[in-house]
């Protein structure tokens, strides 16, 4: 098999304050996958995300992505690679304007002018956020500044997309062509989400995160009709939903 | 105590300037150390906090006008070098914007409130953490006294400047003895804040106060093999 | 936390001098402050033509002169030594108005009153004219070393982030019966206070990660 | 009919930057009643609630909580009866210690010592939060923090709930167990929320918020089943659920 795109091997972690969130991750993604991380409050699902493109540093074990180990000479490029939406927009979101904000990182990239210019209202059109773009992205709705937070990471063309909780505070229209775009994109992807439909809806696979560690991995499918596992990870199917009547999206 | 436009002479001034430029210099240098990708925000913000902090001025009795300085609280958060470089910082951006100041008293108003405060609130502190056992819990005290400490030194400075570059002759004495008198009170104003900002840092991060990295234990992390499914 | 949206003593506009660049400005505003600082004190025909250079500047800002008259107020203090020096100093003493001051005295006071309030005036003028943002740049060509040019960049866009946290904890607070009139409760604001510090810095940490990671190497792009 | 526990009539409201967000809202909401507030993003729904405690004031119209009409004079008063869980849990916690957050509501109601403490352990182990106790509130994942900012209103025993988005970053067993609670509790509740089945489930009224005005009022069922609306106003039903094949929940 290829290089792995992410590998993460023996993962832990402690937060400055001593309080440790990951204790030994393995994972593997290859290219192309879209793979769900599911698990309940406090996994460390979000700790994991943020080493993905070096954001935290692994405390033991390592992170590669592409086979380049995710370490401070790497880091340009890994973050070149590896887009990360955060769970919270207000920590994505820094320029007074929503144009400058999803600008900021392809002009880092070196884009201008009318290239830069494309690639922002692509970007924002995608979302359905091309009306806002000369508003300052903290006067916005908090769905709305998700979506641009998704703009500013789409801009940047990356080749594995990290979503921490991406259709959350989306309404329903919005979280349907998130899923739309997401599957309309070459790219691998990496999506946080507590939305089991809808992680059956667009992940093939799921992996299943709970108190630091890895504890299941397989088909969506399969980990949703696991009720043993599902009832041990605080994962519950909503009310009227049931995968097995549902008809086993595409791949 | 900023100085303003005029208040010492043109020599004075000018004397100050090259002696601040050169402690900056040398913070500088010393800072490449000090400073980081993840420091750099810190110390960002310890000079916003100390802007913050020297906005609250009050007029205090014979002349002058008192706030706190902050220079200690720098110097155990971010380290001495980059401690003064946040001090300047704030003064330069207080003299261009505020009119907090004066240009030409730059170099007067580094010396004073950049250097002085921190080196000697560095200087207490240092020698504080080297006679007492070394524990986390007492770091805020010691940058409590440090600051305390780094407040009349710094009006000691600004007497001696004063005498030699004033204005107009005023009895050093009432001079002095008005100007400590004001600063021992802002001394410990100045140190109870110190005491306060420090002890909340060090509780939940205690890996921000440069002061406490000598005493903060490596810790050990733990692995738990799981079966994958 | 927009980036450097103006400041408080900001005035926008598009006038000359607001537009004049930021580096040129600064150096005006040092030259300028120092031939008033050499100039002898008694030369009083001298400081009125530097009033006027003020006011020309002034005018042609489009900046209205109370906006800027309302903001000298940070002189205060020194006008307060200044006013005490006549009666503290020594040396031959003169009568003002029947009431014995010292003659050395007075005259310092007077010229520190001038020359003090000048240097106030014009940096007021430059800092209602000219953005944070623009005043780093001019700052950074005038080749402030770059961990000063860093600090400042910080710190000007964390005074936002501290603001910003400060109204959300007040809304915070407000909304679950806080009222801080009380002075009982000035504890719970120290308190707060020590959670503002972290808060504050926790988010402009996280912003900070955020810009690295798309990309950002210490300059803003153009 | 007695008076509702909200009136809002001809509500209209500009933010301070000149963007006008509400545009004469009307609405009622009776004692005991659950209502769900759906609608797009950036309807102004956020604006809305934030006008039912009095962080914003209204610009046109009027805004009385049990008949007190919401203005300076009341506001300390109507804050103790409306309990608001903001949409984003940063806005809500501020101290530092769990414990000290949801101590402040109850503390400045008055209460003290033992009293205060049950209603703080009481309000966390609703949550599932107990543990975390004296743990900063910065310091907890995104879905914790949100159980936090939970618990401190309802430490505070609000008789009228107000809720922006509550659901959002739960881990389903946490949505499953606020749904429970708000249930079991005898006040009057107002939920917006993006996600349907939840309001279905748990709201036997809905009202949709749309470009600043209600444009729907009624039963849930009929709100979902309302196709033509539905897709009006962004709302659409997620991947294999069905309100027609659930059962009709009891009110
Ligand atoms: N800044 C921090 N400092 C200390 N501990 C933290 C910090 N952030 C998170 N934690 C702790 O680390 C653990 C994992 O947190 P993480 O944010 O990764 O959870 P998560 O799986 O993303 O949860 P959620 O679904 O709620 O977003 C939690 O127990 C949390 O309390
Ligand atoms: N602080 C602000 N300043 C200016 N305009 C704002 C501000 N906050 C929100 N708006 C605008 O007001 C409108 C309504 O916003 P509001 O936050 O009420 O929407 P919402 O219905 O809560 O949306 P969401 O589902 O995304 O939370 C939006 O168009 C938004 O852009
Ligand atoms: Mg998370
Ligand atoms: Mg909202």
């Amino acid at each position: 098999m290829s290089t792995p795109v992410l590998e993460v091997k023996g993962l832990a972690y402690a937060y400055p304050d001593g309080h440790q969130a990951l204790f030994g991750v393995d994972l593997h993604v290859h290219q192309g996958e879209r793979v769900a991380l599911l698990g309940p409050n406090g996994a460390g699902k979000t700790t994991l995300v943020l080493h993905l493109n070096g954001i935290h540093t692994a405390g033991a074990g390592s992170v590669s992505v592409s086979g380049l180990p995710v370490e401070k000479a790497n880091l340009q490029e890994i973050r070149r690679r590896v887009g990360v939406v955060f769970q919270d927009p207000d920590d994505q979101l820094f320029m007074g304007t929503v144009r400058a904000d999803v600008a900021f990182g392809p002009a880092n990239l070196g884009l201008k002018g009318a290239e830069l210019d494309r690639r922002v209202m692509d970007a924002l059109d995608k979302v359905g956020m091309t009306e806002f773009v000369d508003r300052p992205p903290h006067h916005l709705s908090f769905g709305q500044r998700r979506r641009v937070a998704v703009a500013t990471v789409l801009a940047m063309e990356p080749e594995i997309l990290v979503l921490d909780e991406p259709s959350s505070n989306l309404d329903p229209a919005s979280r349907r062509e998130l899923a739309d775009i997401l599957r309309s994109l070459d790219v691998t992807v990496l999506m946080v989400t507590h939305d089991l439909p809808y992680a059956l809806e667009l992940c093939p696979r799921s992996m299943v995160l709970s108190g630091g560690t890895v504890v299941a991995d397989g088909t969506t499918y399969d980990v949703l009709t696991d009720d043993a596992l599902m009832k041990e990870n605080r994962l519950e199917l909503p009310f009227g939903f049931d995968p097995r009547s549902t008809p086993r999206p595409a791949r | 105590m900023h100085v303003p436009d005029g208040f010492l002479d043109a020599p004075t001034s000018t004397a100050t300037a090259v002696v601040a430029i050169g402690c900056v210099g040398v913070a500088l240098v010393g800072a490449r150390k000090e400073l980081d990708d993840k420091t750099a925000p810190m110390a960002g913000l310890v000079a916003a906090f100390i802007f913050a902090v020297q906005m609250l001025n009050f007029p205090v009795g014979a002349g002058t006008s008192g706030h706190l300085m902050g220079g200690a609280l720098a110097a155990v958060l971010v380290g001495p070098f980059t401690g003064v470089l946040c001090v300047s910082v704030v003064l330069l951006v207080q003299c261009l914007l505020f009119a907090d100041g004066g240009i030409t008293a730059l170099g007067t108003n580094i010396l004073l409130m950049g250097v002085a405060t921190v080196v000697v609130g560095w200087l207490v502190f240092k020698l504080l953490q080297t006679t007492m056992p070394k524990r986390l819990a007492l770091v805020p005290a010691q940058a409590g006294i440090a600051a305390f400490a780094s407040v009349p030194a710094a009006a000691l400075l600004f007497v001696g400047l004063y005498a030699v570059g004033g204005a107009a002759d005023i009895s050093m004495d009432t001079l002095l003895t008005a100007m400590l008198g004001v600063h021992v009170l802002i001394g410990i104003g100045e140190g109870v804040i110190t005491f306060l900002a420090i002890g909340a840092v060090v509780a939940v991060r205690p890996d921000l106060v440069y002061g406490a990295r000598r005493v903060l234990a490596r810790r050990e992390l733990e692995i738990r093999s799981e079966v994958t499914a | 936390m927009g980036a450097g949206h103006g400041h408080k003593l900001h005035y926008h506009g598009h006038s000359v001098v607001h537009r004049a660049p930021a580096h040129l400005k600064i150096l005006a505003l040092l030259a300028f402050m120092l031939v008033v600082v050499a100039t002898p004190r008694d030369w009083y025909a001298a400081f009125a033509v530097y009033l006027g250079v003020i006011a020309v500047v002034v005018a042609v800002s489009k900046v209205p002169p109370t906006y800027i008259l309302k903001r000298t107020v940070v002189e205060v203090p020194f006008l307060v030594f200044a006013l005490l020096l006549p009666f503290v100093a020594q040396g031959p003493k003169t009568e003002v108005l029947g009431v014995t001051v010292s003659q050395h005295g007075l005259e310092a006071g007077i010229a520190l009153v001038v020359k003090g309030t000048l240097g106030v005036l014009a940096s007021l003028t430059l800092a209602a004219t000219t953005e944070p943002q623009d005043l780093l740049a001019g700052l950074e060509r005038l080749r402030m070393p770059n961990q000063l040019v860093q600090i400042m960049a910080f710190m000007v866009r964390y005074l936002d982030v501290v603001t910003d946290e400060m109204q959300r904890m007040k809304v915070a607070r407000e909304s679950r019966g806080f009222n801080a009139r009380n002075p009982k409760h000035w504890p719970i604001l120290a308190r707060s206070a020590g959670a503002l510090f972290i808060r504050s810095y926790e988010r402009g940490e996280r912003v900070h990660l955020a810009m690295l990671s798309r990309g950002y190497t210490g300059r803003m792009p153009e």
